[in-house]
């Protein structure tokens, strides 16, 4: 399987970097927070990103979607981390069109993936419980009631629950908390009495949601996929996201690369450009070659996805575990380099640490993905 | 910790000390500090955070324990090192908070000592040791960076005054300072670490201004100061004119050791075995053989830079003096305050990123701590040194 | 390895490889390698391990497919990229010894493919491909190190010939080659890297001699070649007078992609998790979560490197051309080897630990993968490279 | 505690490394080596350490030791490890001067100490059964048998084994093979029928012998400290060896860093001396602080076993844990900043790099020591 890009994802790739570039940029970011935006992105821009097909990357043709595959959802990502443009694509268009996508019934279809192809329906999935990623812990409940299930638990680290139309919400419909069966995913409602959303913006300047379910009615229809086993789609979708944050942190952790190649180039210390102290070349030298094997497990992770590969999940872990890393190498090294103005907030540099950090974070980090790889490598 | 074993002099000065604790350091004052929120740093415009905050400074500087080492006839407590290390360990006993954080204690202070007059001792080094007068440090200047001794903040003696022009970058604390101790160019003939002098003035003075920086932990402990045709009488020039490239030296040294050791005093704080226990439960950090891994491998260094500080205290005591050595303390000390920060962000795991209020706590101290590898000379810097004068490396090109 | 999936006319190639392989290759040549012991370098002196070696040699060489792009008229296979892709493939699923290890084909046939010319080609060529030739490099000199244009063997033209003197190091078996290529000077008078050329000889020659040097692995495959009045027929420079350091440029990026990518084939070869299956039991691993956490590091970075390998060659042959990436695989491929060889050390445990006979196999590869980083350009000289072609930082000082 | 030496350590680390730097040196091991040596190391040399005190440093003055202490045992062990010295001292001086000095009944220490002292015994403890360090795990059983016991199964890194007066060997008296409780410790004659000892040279060109033991008869008397419970006096003189190995390796790094430095000095390569190479500098710099690190906890960990503190075992596997790292880091470094000649036998820094992976991996390595001090922390 060929690890070099198509002619077609090539283009793609530098469509999104050149829209985002100039109507996502790291400003707007900036700008975002300072004003402290309460709903966290510009959904002028997200309405923008719809039209560039980006919003329907992973939605059929059929339900208004672009359906460019994981390869592109993948460069997209990776240009979001180049720009550190604040979307909801993660959310929408990558878990919930996978999620719904995958496991929605035609009905649920045909009701939420054109509005995620268009932009104008922003979904959140509430998975994790606690703060250390455990996809298959999940204590909140869904006790069957009327024709329906009243669902009542608690959620943290919902990506734009602030700001969703609807919630995807894992929840237990039997076994113990750590059971893999046992979970089932339902459409819930945020403005459904019982549900209580808490904004919690976070270092990136992004928002995850902390969720809280008391009794909290849904209907039989409602349900994305089968009853009680619900964790290998939530899974798939999982292992689709993780694939797009390794994607984002390669963009981030290439961006921050170049700006710090740039200021080794242009800065004088002694008498003569930093660039030229050998101690920091061999350093940056060996950052280059980091960012040339996440670079590697990135593309195999985006096309075992869009191929479908068993050993998909495997490589989704192997490369959220690599890029975690690297992006965390990339940008230490940035503020390092740069010196006092990287730890200042006026430089942009401290906006990639802390992108690298919550996305390294979301969805499991290294350990936890390390500690993934090593269980399918049967260590 | 061991129970010490002391000679009968110093057991005696123990019991002493210890009783005077028990019965002078208020309770709110012995528990760990939760943040620098809770330091102490005096000053002219210092509100204290609480009577006991207050209370517990005057009572030590009282006794000149705010600065035990130091003279008495100059605030401080006329301690010996055995008995300063004495005092310093009964503190830590109780888990007693410093009563006083300053630049004047850990800086001005060894360098007046050294190479003040003894007028500008008897001006200076009480209302330091009474946390009356806090000071700031002006040595990094914009552009300059590492390349400290580039300055270019001239002083041209007019009279009885020297006038000072130029701005300085990085100033901790310069706004909430009232007087600044700067490195200035008198000089600007002589070759680069020449011509530089050593200056204190008044931060009212005519012409400073400051202007906070904005860090990206959202916190602006630096500032840009800037001076204006600032007379500055010529008598508060320290040392003899160009001299103040070896002062700043002497006193660089002082704050290496500080910056080194500051977060690895260690009795205070939690260690990242006990935070992994509070985040992911009892036995919780075994379910991640990775994670687990790197908290190991950081408690062993941090236990061993915590020895290594003792040691190398020990050896100072016992004369084989500390000189560059500091390097080494401040490179490994600040390196591993940022690892242990890493490692605490991800045990917080999604919790930590929380970033409003107390919330935010967390996050705000791992992104404080970045800097800890570039205050007070880089990381580079520091290697550059070991490799220069400890190793006796040659010269590059 | 999932099944490839191909063009009509690869799959017909495919076919008919695997076909020809699977009557062809001798069973006892569908082994990994156990070691360097195992690979078959040809030469005039060289002794078959097996009759299996001989015939999977002469097989392939007959075919073209011990060299399987060269063109058939220099004795290659004349096959496609594409193609050799396939064939390398197929061998590796049968786990196919490779027929022919040599720096002939490795080194000296792409330059001469090059830089030749057309007598140069026929003469040597053919023979490097049956493997009837067995070449030496001469690069290092004694006390050049890293600083290989500093070399001083010189070349002097006398009529038709040039007479060699100097002395080389580190010439990979220099004491079983037949033929050597070598830089020599032959313009003392030209900058460092100008006036050194490219000449082939016979080791035969009178007034060359080779004396093995002992490694730390208790090996001695490098030797040190002395040149005295050594007589070469001046049509066996290769190139023009003064073109020697660009041909050992273009030949460099070839050693440094084969030493980076030499262990990481893969396929033959345990992986680590596999090995502490074997040295530790099942689930033993799990009782040690450092070295279960060193092992995970490793292995994730094994497979981000194999996967790089692929991608470059895919840009490669996509036209984005390799150039000083081939720095960046030497320098991971090496570190990588380096630390799979350390981490075998730890699960051999005690064991690993023998010397004598096969007990001491581990420990000597260990020992050997230590050379990884200095042969070929140190990790050092590709951690420039890569700063300055790639990055195209600035020069020091 | 104060971590610095007294003026009487300070004259026995001098008066040790001035011995074995005269008497023991590497050069003697290059020749014991080449000469393939059957005994491994020079009895001569052995005789002198036992006249300068070396021998008896853990021996009490009443069965003729010197008595110097932990401290001291350290100290000659760091000289060891500068000069590459040869010689019984680990197993017979530390490791059975332990095990009999503070087990052993009083006709065992009067006749075992006295020549442990005199350098005329060489004992060797067997107790590793498997390639990974694991003193709990014990196999080899010992059944009552007439007024004593016989023994069967296999002992592996067993050093100075094919030398030894007298093997001390660790056998299951009841229990399972990994029961803590239930091993014993006893005297074996290596000459004593069933004993088969085979003699195993290593990387370092240190002997180990591999031990198998068939129904070999031993008296009741033979039994060091209690039956059943040896496993605590095994531990402790194990960790007695730990630490004199911390120091031992300590004392390698710090020579072979001494080493590397001086060629870092001389070397030049592009008309330059190799050492103003900044990247170069950088890495001796960090390899000097991690030297120093090392130092503090090897100085702690022999302070804490001579005062006999309960937290002794802790700070033994914290100084063998990271000394086994930085003589790991300083020999690697030694020989690639050496470069070709860092690869030849020629050059001695190959020995300091074959110790240094031979002493980190006996009585456990850094893995092992770090998943014992992270137990001790409660991680």
């Amino acid at each position: 399987m060929a690890l070099v890009l198509t002619e077609e994802q090539r283009m793609i790739r530098s469509s999104a970097e050149g829209f985002l570039a100039a109507h996502g940029p790291v400003s707007q970011l900036r700008h975002l927070r300072d004003s402290r935006d309460p709903t966290g992105f510009s959904t002028g821009l997200w309405r923008g990103m719809a039209e560039m097909g980006f919003a329907g990357v992973l939605v059929p043709k059929a339900h208004g979607g672009t359906a460019l595959g994981m390869v592109a959802a993948g460069l997209v990502s990776e240009a979001i981390g180049r720009n550190l443009t604040l979307s909801p694509f993660l959310g929408t268009a990558v878990l919930a069109a996978t999620l719904v996508g995958r496991g929605g019934s035609a009905e649920q279809q045909k009701a939420l993936l054109p509005p995620i192809a268009a932009g104008t329906a922003i979904l959140a999935l509430a998975c994790d419980e606690a703060p250390r990623h455990a996809p298959a812990h999940i204590a909140t409940r869904a006790e069957p009631s009327g024709n329906g299930f009243r669902i009542s638990g608690a959620k943290t680290h919902v990506l734009d629950g602030h700001v969703a139309d609807r919630l995807i919400v894992a929840a237990r419909t039997r076994g113990c908390d750590c059971d893999p069966d046992g979970i089932t995913l339902f459409l819930v409602d945020p403005k459904a009495p019982g549900v209580e959303v808490r904004r919690r913006p976070m270092v990136d300047s992004r928002n995850a949601a902390e969720l809280r379910l008391e009794g909290v009615q849904v209907d039989g229809a409602d349900v994305i996929g089968e009853l009680h086993a619900g964790l290998p789609l939530l899974e798939a979708a999982l292992d689709a996201a993780r694939a797009c944050l390794a994607a984002e942190m390669l963009g981030a952790a290439a961006r921050s690369f170049e700006i710090t190649l740039d200021y080794l180039q242009t800065r004088e210390q002694f008498g003569r450009p930093i660039g030229s102290f050998q101690a920091l070349q061999h350093r940056a030298a060996h950052l280059f070659c980091e960012l040339e094997l996440a670079r590697s497990v990135v593309i195999r992770a985006l096309r075992a996805l869009e191929a479908g590969e068993d050993r998909a999940p495997f490589y989704a872990s192997l490369a959220k575990a690599k890029t975690g890393e690297v992006a965390r190498l990339a940008t230490s090294e940035g503020v390092q380099m740069l010196g006092g103005i990287g730890m200042t907030d006026d430089h942009d540099m401290g906006f990639f640490l802390k992108r690298a950090r919550a996305a390294g974070e979301t969805f499991g980090d290294s350990a936890f993905h390390g500690a993934r790889v090593a269980q399918f490598l049967n260590i | 910790m061991e129970e010490p074993v002391d000679d009968a002099g110093l057991a005696a000065f123990r019991a002493e000390v210890r009783a005077w604790l028990a019965a002078n350091c208020p309770d709110e004052m012995r528990a760990p500090l939760r943040g620098d929120q809770d330091l102490c740093w005096g000053g002219r415009r210092w509100v204290f955070a609480s009577d006991a905050q207050r209370i517990w400074l005057e009572r030590m500087a009282a006794r000149g324990w705010t600065v035990p080492e130091w003279p008495k006839a100059y605030g401080g407590g006329g301690l010996s090192r055995a008995e300063a290390g004495v005092l310093a360990a009964e503190m830590r006993r109780i888990r007693a908070r410093p009563p006083l954080s300053s630049f004047g204690i850990w800086m001005l202070g060894p360098a007046l000592l050294k190479y003040g007059s003894e007028a500008q001792k008897r001006a200076h080094l009480p209302p330091i040791a009474r946390g009356e007068i806090r000071w700031c440090q002006g040595y990094s200047e914009p552009g300059a960076g590492s390349d400290l001794a580039s300055l270019r903040t001239s002083a041209v003696l007019e009279g009885d005054h020297y006038v000072v022009n130029g701005s300085k970058v990085w100033t901790s604390y310069a706004d909430k300072a009232d007087w600044i101790f700067c490195l200035v160019r008198t000089d600007p003939a002589a070759p680069k670490h020449q011509g530089i002098s050593f200056l204190l003035f008044d931060m009212e003075s005519e012409g400073v201004s400051t202007s906070p920086i904005q860090l990206i932990s959202g916190a602006s402990p630096f500032c840009q100061t800037f001076f204006d045709n600032v007379r500055v009488p010529r008598e508060n020039l320290v040392g003899a004119p160009g001299q103040g490239w070896e002062i700043a030296k002497y006193l660089l040294t002082h704050e290496r050791e500080m910056i080194g050791g500051m977060d690895f005093s260690g009795e205070g704080r939690d260690s990242l075995a006990q935070l992994a226990k509070k985040a992911l439960g009892e036995g919780g950090l075994r379910a991640e053989p990775l994670l687990c891994a790197r908290v190991v491998a950081h408690e062993i260094d941090a236990i061993a830079f915590g020895l290594t500080m003792e040691r190398v205290k020990d050896e100072a005591r016992a004369g084989e003096g500390v000189g560059a050595l500091s390097s080494m303390l401040k490179y490994v000390g600040t390196e591993l305050n940022k690892q242990r920060n890493e490692i605490r962000m991800s045990l917080g795991g999604t919790d930590a990123l929380g970033w409003e209020g107390r919330e935010g706590d967390q996050a705000r101290a791992w992104l404080r701590s970045r800097a800890n590898s570039i205050e007070g000379g880089t990381s580079e810097i520091q290697l550059n040194i070991i490799a220069r004068q400890v190793l006796r490396l040659p010269a590059a090109g």
